[in-house]
């Protein structure tokens, strides 16, 4: 049967280890390899870290984390009620950033290292990012 | 794991030693430690010691090539060692290998 | 100004990691030392493992942990909507267990390794086990 | 980390080497684990290795207890080597150590 997990945060740098590692350990339940879950961590990292970076400028909010694990299926959703995201085709491009000496690789990460990403996200609508990875049967 | 930040002097460059998770929240303390020390030690070039990284993510690697932009200012020379799985193949991914050489030892790094 | 998270999990048993390693993280941001966050550790672990153990025999329920981090307090609360326990005191006592195989140290392990423990509980209304500890101010 | 246990066969008795973290839920593993193998080696002396164990609560000292009802029953013997830190700490909180002899090394555990 699914598990699922939740996870409240609040918008600061130093709680997006805690969603890592959180994360991580939810998703070690499914038979991922070591190099799936180091992947995982990145997306989820990258999730985390853009609500704390552009959801709330210069404020406070609320992250949420919530996972499910369906069989050989993980889900990740990411969500924030944030000033959200007025382009985002543009935003998912690779090195768009709106912010001086960030990368742009944020959107560009979660797609590469989970097999499905969404993001759903509107003017001032906060932005709500899902990302779903499965692991495959192991050798042996 | 919260990261961890140490530095050593050679005679031709200074040398950062990171260890730990290199995120958002990690990435400040790696700015301000690299630009402190580069100042107060008048270096130019700049060694970044991976082997104990264990995780690294964009905010990492904009805090690195933000790094690589003040030392070509200088102008210096810049090259990381010992970066090994996931974070080597993230280093790759992002191009900055193009960039910054990724080196097997400190002695390839120093010589390069 | 004060941290604070909120986790909600199912009452199985490999979720207990889950909200050890979450609640290790959060509390690294205040500066308890290592022996502090393994003591932590355990305390977190007893407390989701009673949920887990005892709140719903024979059914699965949810298990809240909530954490704040405020100056050097940490306040750990784990909840569970479950069965509830009848005599509070007569649980917390050492040896005190009603499932055989166990201990009956659950309890006296979050006294110990904590500085505070409040047990809210009444039979069908669940239970509520608040926890705190302060760092102490390191040497050096 | 989850727990991963594996064992070793000697002339005299068995080794089960557990690292990781003996929490609720790895304890039944450990349990299946270690009766599985006295049962199929016919071994009546157990040594626990705990060198690489990293966590351990109240559950993980019930399922350690339980194999010591086993191996009383045989009769047989059992120690416990490598517990450092707060596991070591732990194991003498709860009394642990009063019944099961904690030795440093195999050697120690195996002689006791
Ligand atoms: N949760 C969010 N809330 C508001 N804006 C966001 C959010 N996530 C991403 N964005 C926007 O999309 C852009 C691209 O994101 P990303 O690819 O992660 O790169 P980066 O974070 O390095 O800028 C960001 O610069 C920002 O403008
Ligand atoms: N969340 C809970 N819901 C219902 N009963 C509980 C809960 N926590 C503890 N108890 C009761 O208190 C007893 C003592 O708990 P504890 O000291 O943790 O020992 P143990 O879990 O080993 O039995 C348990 O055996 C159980 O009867």
């Amino acid at each position: 049967m699914a598990n699922r997990m939740g996870l409240t945060l609040l918008s600061r740098s130093d709680n997006v280890g805690v969603a890592r590692v959180a994360l991580a350990a939810f998703a070690a339940q499914l038979s991922f390899t070591l190099s799936d879950l180091e992947e995982i961590k990145v997306a989820v990292s990258e999730a985390v870290t853009n609500a704390v970076s552009h959801a709330y400028p210069g404020a406070e909010g609320e992250v949420a984390v919530s996972a499910t694990a369906d069989g050989d299926l993980l889900t990740v959703e990411v969500r924030d009620a944030g000033v959200g995201i007025p382009d985002v085709a543009a935003a998912r491009a690779p090195s768009f950033t709106t912010v001086p000496d960030r990368m742009g690789l944020g959107f560009v990460f979660m797609e590469s290292f989970m097999d499905e990403l969404e993001v759903s996200s509107a003017p001032g609508q906060g932005t709500t990012v899902t990302m779903r990875k499965r692991c495959r049967p192991q050798a042996g | 794991m919260p990261v961890h930040l140490t530095h050593q002097l050679m005679t031709n460059y200074l040398i950062i030693r990171v260890s730990g998770e290199l995120d958002l929240h990690a990435a400040l303390e790696f700015r301000h430690k690299v630009e402190d020390e580069l100042a107060r030690t008048s270096s130019k070039h700049l060694l970044l010691d991976f082997t104990a990284l264990t995780f690294i993510d964009s905010s990492g690697l904009g805090a690195i090539l933000g790094r690589y932009r003040t030392i070509r200012q200088l102008p210096g020379k810049m090259s990381i060692f010992g970066a090994g799985g996931t974070v080597r193949r993230i280093l790759e991914l992002a191009g900055i290998s193009k960039l910054i050489p990724l080196c097997e030892t400190e002695r390839q790094a120093a010589s390069c």
